[in-house]
């Protein structure tokens, strides 16, 4: 089924925009979808981009031809880096997201629950799984942004209110960027803060499980 | 005189033997030691492979050495190549167990593993199935458990300089892994980009000093440049 | 555009309290901000300072702003420095408490506070007066006890060249503690003995990322120069 | 009172010599009379000496003029350093201790008693104390060798039944070289292997609380 509303790339820079809004330096960007981000960044903007392979200072992706076998982001991808990239080896890197000195983090995700349950190591019917870091992510980072498709292919919804799939941690997503909308976890529930162009609030309620709160000030997602 | 370069991948990894532990460093196949990898096919069986994805294990030829995996990063895998097939085939079988680990847990366990430390209390997967059947207790209102130090028999990692002394030097993000395995097995095996002369290495940057080192093969850097693991899905 | 440059060590200081705990790297003074100990002196009293030995707080003009001293070398310095005798007096009438950690756990503690890791286990110390009333258990017949992670409201630490970013790298033995301790403060200001453009510090030797510092204040390193603490007794 | 036998700097290349013997090639140098070993070892034989400041390759100790500010031994001495060296934090440099990477250390002691117990971090009288690294090189290295004098300068046994010093560790000096003998600590009590020159096992014994065996090889230091 093709998805309705935003691309992945749109997604990346309305997480993006996001991250320019609450000023953050220092963010660490998830396996997946989110390794696109930095290419929907302004430069000048100096956005420390943390990748849990090692290394602070994470630019965009580049071409397979273009590539250093010796540098790649979280996903293996060949990559840029900024000026005061630093490399350090797993052990810091890993100090840094459990240790909370990163600021916020963009990962993607299987489910998400109404209380910000996040299952995002183990697919659907997997026997084993691939944790990675996402684990050390959802402990140590205070603003966890998930970024998804708010339906799988079948359109079954991925905003539930309780995660059919092994969790990650529980309550730790703070916002939800999905090709359809951009919600907050609260403790009222989630609250339904913009949709994507051409969309309304009724539609993105008919795919998501738990009832949103519609913000007074829902507005479009202007990127 | 301190020498521990061997002249051939062969003569540095001719001990790993029948039921050997091994780590094995890179992450996702980045900085892994392919060579000493695709050595070890064949040579020894009934193997606990210990590494952050099967990334690092991707030269391998034959899965069926494996008895035991300590791995972070398994199943999205599976289906990148080939012979993973097969791999997640022993997996689903139970011919290979696996004991997944989050990635920040497992290097924190091979570090203590390489300091002396043998245990330490951790949050990361508290209430979730990587804390199960585990040690829990509250630090300051946060739930932890127990996880205990791993070592290993052998760790084979990857430099991109290294001396005759086993001082090493890593590159980019090609580092990963690879200084904390060198400390945490009995035997460090490491194939190196590049020989240097003892002293060319900057002191200030000697990632690994020699004292965790035990034997240094050099391969030719072009023959590490395995294909990428992975694609976007 | 990040701007981690103070111009002053008052301006970068200007937080430190009466009731601080602050870290301070260098060991035995070598690699110690001297400049920003001394300008802590008569700014806040009632401190807890926490260094490797007491030759990291030689700067200081006043000891008597120091209410505790979680410390792994004491004693055999107090002899050294003519103030320091004021310091031996408060130790022993208790208006200094002491808590003395070998280096070793002393530094664990240090790393796993700014890691997230709650506590550890360590062999160093059991069955002597440091393991005292700690929580023991045996591990593969050894016996270890439970150390505590540690944190401070501030780091002092110095750095040999340091960038706007707070990409920081140390010279030869002025390392030590210095890069651990930037990891475990709430704020974390460093006296740097040179400022490079970002980008000047060779990015697989930035022994501290940015991301671990809050504030650089450029000292001449003439001015680090103070006298070597120890003579040899 | 003038001490009799070796000076410090015989009792170090006495030291050194047990090293060679040894083969080792990692050999952590404690605080105080054993940092100035490197100058008593030819440089050939790359023994690398670890400082628990966080270095490894040592040299010997310098004049204070020449001294580069940021370099030292662990006892704070300006020293030289051998080709080779490494520099490294203080987590590291006790990780190699505590994790018994480092095969040898030699280390001064107040009191070293008859089971290989170790007093070296709190001097007599003292309220507080120096433990630095010696509890760590205690409990990780397998190879302790305790250089000291033999008596206090009062004549009094520093090498006793049982130490009336807290102690650092428990039965961790495996060869104590003093400034009148070379002894082994075995589980048949102190073995006297040799005697400085001119001085006899007699004499020895004297100014030692716990009985000696006497080496059947019993032989003068030769250096």
């Amino acid at each position: 089924m093709q998805q309705r509303g935003m691309t992945r790339e749109l997604m990346c820079m309305r997480a993006g925009q996001e991250l320019l809004d609450k000023g953050y330096t220092y963010v660490n960007l998830g396996i997946g979808i989110p390794t696109l981000l930095p290419e929907f960044v302004p430069q000048e903007a100096e956005i420390m981009f943390h990748g849990e392979n090692g290394v602070l200072g994470l630019g965009r992706v580049v071409e397979e031809s273009e590539w250093d076998f010796d540098l790649s982001n979280a996903s293996g991808e060949p990559v840029t880096t900024v000026p005061g990239v630093s490399y350090f080896d797993s052990s810091l890197a890993f100090a840094m997201l459990r240790g909370s000195h990163v600021e916020a983090s963009v990962v993607g995700a299987y489910e998400v629950s109404e209380k910000g349950d996040l299952a995002n190591w183990q697919g659907p019917g997997i026997r084993t799984g691939s944790p990675g870091g996402s684990l050390d992510i959802a402990v140590g980072v205070k603003h966890v942004i998930a970024i998804m498709m708010h339906t799988t292919d079948e359109g079954k919804p991925r905003i539930v209110k309780q995660c059919s799939l092994a969790i990650t941690a529980k309550g730790v997503i703070s916002t939800i960027i999905t090709n359809l909308a951009v919600m907050d976890v609260t403790s009222q529930g989630l609250i339904l803060r913009e949709v994507a162009q051409g969309i309304t609030a009724g539609e993105v309620q008919v795919v998501t499980e738990p009832k949103l709160i519609v913000s007074e000030q829902l507005k479009e997602i202007a990127l | 005189m301190i020498n521990k370069i061997y002249s051939s991948i062969d003569e540095a990894s001719y001990d790993i033997h029948d039921g050997s532990s091994v780590m094995i460093g890179g992450f996702g196949g980045i900085g892994s030691p392919h060579n000493l990898v695709q050595a070890m096919s064949g040579k020894a069986r009934e193997l606990t492979l210990i590494c952050g994805s099967i990334g690092a294990i991707m030269a391998l030829k034959d899965v069926s050495c494996i008895k035991r995996l300590i791995s972070g990063y398994v199943s999205t895998l599976l289906a990148v190549k080939e012979e993973w097939a097969r791999m997640a085939k022993m997996i689903d079988e139970g011919e290979i167990g696996v004991e997944l680990v989050p990635f920040g847990n497992f290097v924190e366990r091979i570090r203590t593993g390489g300091s002396g430390i043998p245990a330490f209390y951790t949050p990361v997967g508290a209430a979730t199935i990587f804390g199960k059947d585990k040690e829990t207790r509250i630090f300051e209102g946060r739930e932890c458990f127990l996880e205990r130090a791993l070592r290993a028999d052998f760790a084979l990692i990857r430099a991109h300089k290294a001396d005759r002394m086993g001082n090493l030097a890593y590159r980019k993000t090609a580092r990963n892994y690879n200084p904390i395995m060198a400390m945490a097995a009995d035997v460090t095996i490491v194939q190196a980009d590049e020989i240097v002369e003892v002293g060319e290495l900057e002191p200030d940057c000697t990632h690994t000093p020699g004292i965790f080192v035990d034997r240094v093969v050099h391969v030719e850097p072009a023959l590490t440049k395995f294909a990428r693991v992975r694609k976007r899905t």
